[in-house]
């Protein structure tokens, strides 16, 4: 046999298909990908340092940028856990909105992936396809609080302010049409012999290794794991809804894509029934001194004005103890551990990130394929470097 | 540019400068580099809704080869920052340099050990675009600020090299 | 006799002319600024690993020999289909016996295994 | 199962210096377990029928800085088949001579392996036996550990500077 030299590739941070700005050092055997060794870091803006600094209100804008893609979910793991820490329960309405925005994040996130997977792969114009419904999420969470991509909509113990009155119809507008627009991708992408070659058989995860390499997710369904936080460990109202959790035992790409567009539309169906759900009622739970008295009251009643001022002044002051929270995020286990010493802020936030977890596995699933399946591979994981880096 | 080497000022230049302006202007390619979360927003106005192709820029080339203007969008962690500072080497005169965000303008809601405090420390910025994650219409405002300082500049008289510490 | 070949010769000099042109104008007025790292090649921001000048696998020029003589015969085929209607029968039959060798040719490689990469 | 119940097979099937101390807060338990009992612990949580710890969610740290011992390594673990979530943790302490140091659990649960890298640069904790110790998020010309609580957030540009030294000067 004779001896080949290997080359060592730079698959950099600066690189149109690494989401960001990940890098792996890829030894390569010809066109063979011998070994691929990741190089992380490239986005770390010390987040749960400057946690440690903030109150615990201001944390909420800062977890958001944490995974930008699906900006709704780590709002709400980090309300869930504030509020599970004093014991507090957001009211019906909230938790029924706080449903809604999590399921809009999750198929504003699945429709970027598909977007930049599917432009990986060589097709072009799913990219299109998703910005076009993209563009239509963003007019609606500009609709609640303002933000295109991030609205920081979610305070702890329920919402900042009440939905606009134009939002449900326009959310009942999208949900009808919506259905359509995943049969338009699957026509393009499901069916396509080109895909299916490009995607079938690559990057296998079986099902020992998923368990073992803790993935989570889109990526353990895929590979025959019939696990979702949001049936196993139901939380802020989810028990309510039927949705059925889509598992595949293909463990290669394909199956990741099939179990994604398959959760578009289940998160799809449960924005339907949150719709009829809707109740009336507060927006944000009661308890004077620890939660953030409504707006309206601050002008008329006095002990609110207090209350308010002494929240924004001193901060907020829970019990001494520690808690650990997790939610079904659109890449996978998203969990806050928060340990909180009385004082004013954090005393320390270990964030779970899913993205950062399921990079693990990027090692074992791309040895010894070609290199133009390394790049379908790694976008099939999903990643989002804010949340890897931290 | 070199041409004036061979006037040497006799003939008034205004005229071909405007067009040399001009042509700059109408097709800067931006370099397709996204950082962080301003780089969503950044590909929202390339595409069709807020369509940056009007300008000319419809061309976003990883390669810093190809590229004129070259967008900060997001945060410049400390460990980015070689990387950075060679693409923007590599980048072919003349060059120009957007810091769009709050993280790229001042280093942001990260004021923190891990992120530079503003790109600006390192390299020649030419327009700040603040919002955290500006909205497209600011970035295509933006762009259009740093069209107005292009047609302004004077690029027949030679203008100094603004030199940065190489990362080589 | 000669002008009807007088189009080509001017075809063939303004093409020359632009070409020739652009190589001067860039050289002469373009403005010069190589730094050593601008020089260097650009690996993704990185420090390069290695030197480009390295020993390749050979299956790379197999393929690439592939890509030309498929590539050649495409080339081939354009002036042919630009005046198809003019060519009766016989322009036809005559392609299709070029593209029939070729054929041959693709299915010795495809069988040979030179088109898998192992 | 419930958190009790895991709870008190782990106090049967370990003696007490073993299991440490055990809290609770909010219905969830956690046990402080013996800093040099960790990997014997975690194998027990993997693979005992009943508990079937399969899944591990991360391994953590945190830095109780004026307390004596010192590091408090944070292990939270989740059973697929059972579906019930337990959190055990291991008191690491840092002495002028040895610094903090404790046995890795990547041969219980691979996933470990980047979890105790992060760990180990951010709190300078050493795992002994972790297959590949190099830094994974911090530029490599960097010594400081910044989660640490005495290292201020805001860094200072001996141990955090902007460029590597190479290109400073």
């Amino acid at each position: 046999m004779p001896v080949t030299e290997s080359l060592e590739l730079n698959l950099g941070p600066h690189h149109p298909s690494t989401h960001g700005v990940f890098r792996a050092v890829v030894e390569l055997d010809g066109e063979i990908v011998v070994n691929a060794t990741p190089h992380l870091g490239y986005l770390h803006r010390g987040f749960e340092k400057t946690c440690e600094n903030k109150h615990y209100h201001q944390v909420i804008p800062l977890a958001e940028r944490c995974d930008y893609m699906g900006a709704s979910s780590n709002s709400l793991v980090y309300c869930l856990t504030v509020e599970k820490l004093l014991g507090v329960e957001a009211p019906e309405r909230a938790q029924v909105i706080r449903v809604m925005m999590a399921e809009l994040s999750r198929i504003f996130s699945h429709l970027f992936w598909m977007g930049t997977h599917a432009h990986d792969v060589g097709a072009m114009t799913p990219l299109f396809y998703m910005l076009r419904e993209r563009e239509e999420i963003m007019n609606l969470f500009e609709l609640t609080a303002g933000g295109r991509l991030m609205p920081n909509y979610l305070r702890i113990g329920g919402l900042i302010r009440d939905l606009e009155d134009g939002f449900v119809e326009r959310l009942r507008a999208f949900t009808d049409h919506f259905d359509r627009r995943v049969d338009e991708y699957e026509e393009l992408l499901t069916k396509n012999a080109i895909y299916m070659d490009r995607t079938m058989g690559v990057g296998i995860l079986s099902k020992e290794d998923a368990i073992a390499l803790g993935a989570s997710g889109p990526m353990a369904r895929a590979s025959g794991i019939n696990w979702d936080i949001r049936k196993s460990e139901p939380y802020s109202g989810y028990e309510q809804y039927d949705f059925d959790v889509p598992v595949e035992t293909g463990c290669d790409v394909y199956s990741r894509y099939l179990v994604r567009i398959a959760e578009m539309r289940q998160s799809r169906r449960i924005l339907v029934q949150t719709l009829e759900k809707l109740p009336a009622g507060p927006i944000r739970a009661s308890k004077p001194g620890v939660i953030f008295p409504p707006q309206e009251e601050i002008y008329t009643k006095m002990e609110s004005l207090i209350h308010h001022f002494m929240l924004v002044v001193e901060g907020l002051k829970p019990p001494v103890g520690e808690v650990y929270q997790c939610i079904e995020s659109p890449r996978g286990e998203l969990g806050a551990y928060l340990i909180s010493d009385g004082g004013p802020q954090p005393y320390r936030l270990k964030w779970r990130a899913p993205a950062f977890v399921n990079l693990e596995s990027l090692g074992r699933m791309s040895k010894g394929c070609f290199f133009a399946d390394l790049i379908a591979i790694l976008s099939s994981i999903d990643i989002v470097l804010a949340e890897v880096d931290r | 540019m070199g041409i004036e080497r061979h006037l040497n000022d006799t003939v008034h230049v205004t005229n071909l400068e405007w067009l040399v302006n001009w042509s700059r202007k109408s097709s800067m390619w931006p370099l397709g580099f996204g950082l962080a979360c301003c780089a969503l927003e950044m590909i929202a106005t390339f595409v069709s809704r807020y369509d940056l192709a009007r300008f000319g820029m419809e061309v976003a080339r990883p390669s810093p080869r190809h590229a004129d203007l070259m967008i900060v969008s997001g945060t410049a962690s400390k460990k980015m920052l070689p990387a950075i500072l060679r693409i923007y080497e590599q980048m072919a005169e003349p060059k120009w340099v957007i810091a769009m965000g709050a993280c790229a303008c001042t280093g942001g809601i990260y004021k923190n050990y891990a992120v530079v405090q503003g790109i600006d420390r390192h390299l020649p910025v030419d327009v700040y675009i603040p919002g955290c994650p500006p909205r497209p219409e600011a970035l295509m405002d933006g762009i259009l600020q740093l069209h107005a300082k292009v047609m302004k500049e004077q690029s027949l008289h030679n203008p100094p090299i603004p030199k940065i510490r190489s990362a080589g | 006799m000669i002008n009807s070949y007088l189009p080509i010769l001017v075809i063939f000099l303004v093409s020359a002319f632009i070409g020739v042109a652009i190589i001067v104008l860039s050289t002469v007025v373009a403005r010069r600024n190589p730094t050593p790292v601008k020089l260097m090649p650009y690996e993704c921001g990185m420090d390069p690993i290695g030197s480009a000048r390295r020993r390749f696998s050979v299956r790379f020029f197999v393929i690439g020999m592939l890509f030309i003589v498929f590539d050649i015969e495409l080339i081939f085929l354009f002036p042919w289909a630009a005046i198809y209607d003019k060519l009766m029968l016989f322009g036809f039959v005559e392609m299709l016996v070029f593209v029939l060798v070729l054929l041959v040719g693709l299915i010795y490689v495809w069988k040979k295994g030179a088109l898998q990469w192992e | 199962m419930k958190q009790e119940e895991i709870q008190e097979k782990l106090s049967t099937a370990f003696s007490s210096e073993v299991i440490q101390a055990v809290d609770e807060f909010q219905g969830q338990i956690y046990v402080t377990v013996a800093q040099e009992k960790i990997r014997e612990v975690c194998l027990f949580l993997k693979n005992d029928p009943d508990l079937a710890f399969d899944f591990l969610s991360f391994v953590g740290a945190v830095d109780k800085y004026p307390k004596k011992p010192r590091f408090e390594v944070v292990y939270q673990v989740y059973s697929l088949k059972r579906n019930h979530r337990f959190r055990i943790k291991a008191l690491v302490d840092e002495t002028e001579e040895a610094s903090a140091s404790i046995d890795s659990v990547v041969s219980v649960w691979p996933t470990a392996d980047w979890h105790e890298r992060e760990t180990a640069e951010m709190f300078g904790i050493n795992f002994n036996g972790h297959p590949d110790p190099r830094k994974l998020l911090l530029p490599e010309h960097w010594e400081a550990h910044p989660l640490r609580k005495d290292f201020s957030a805001l860094g200072n540009d001996q141990d955090t500077p902007d460029l590597p030294p190479r290109v400073r000067n």
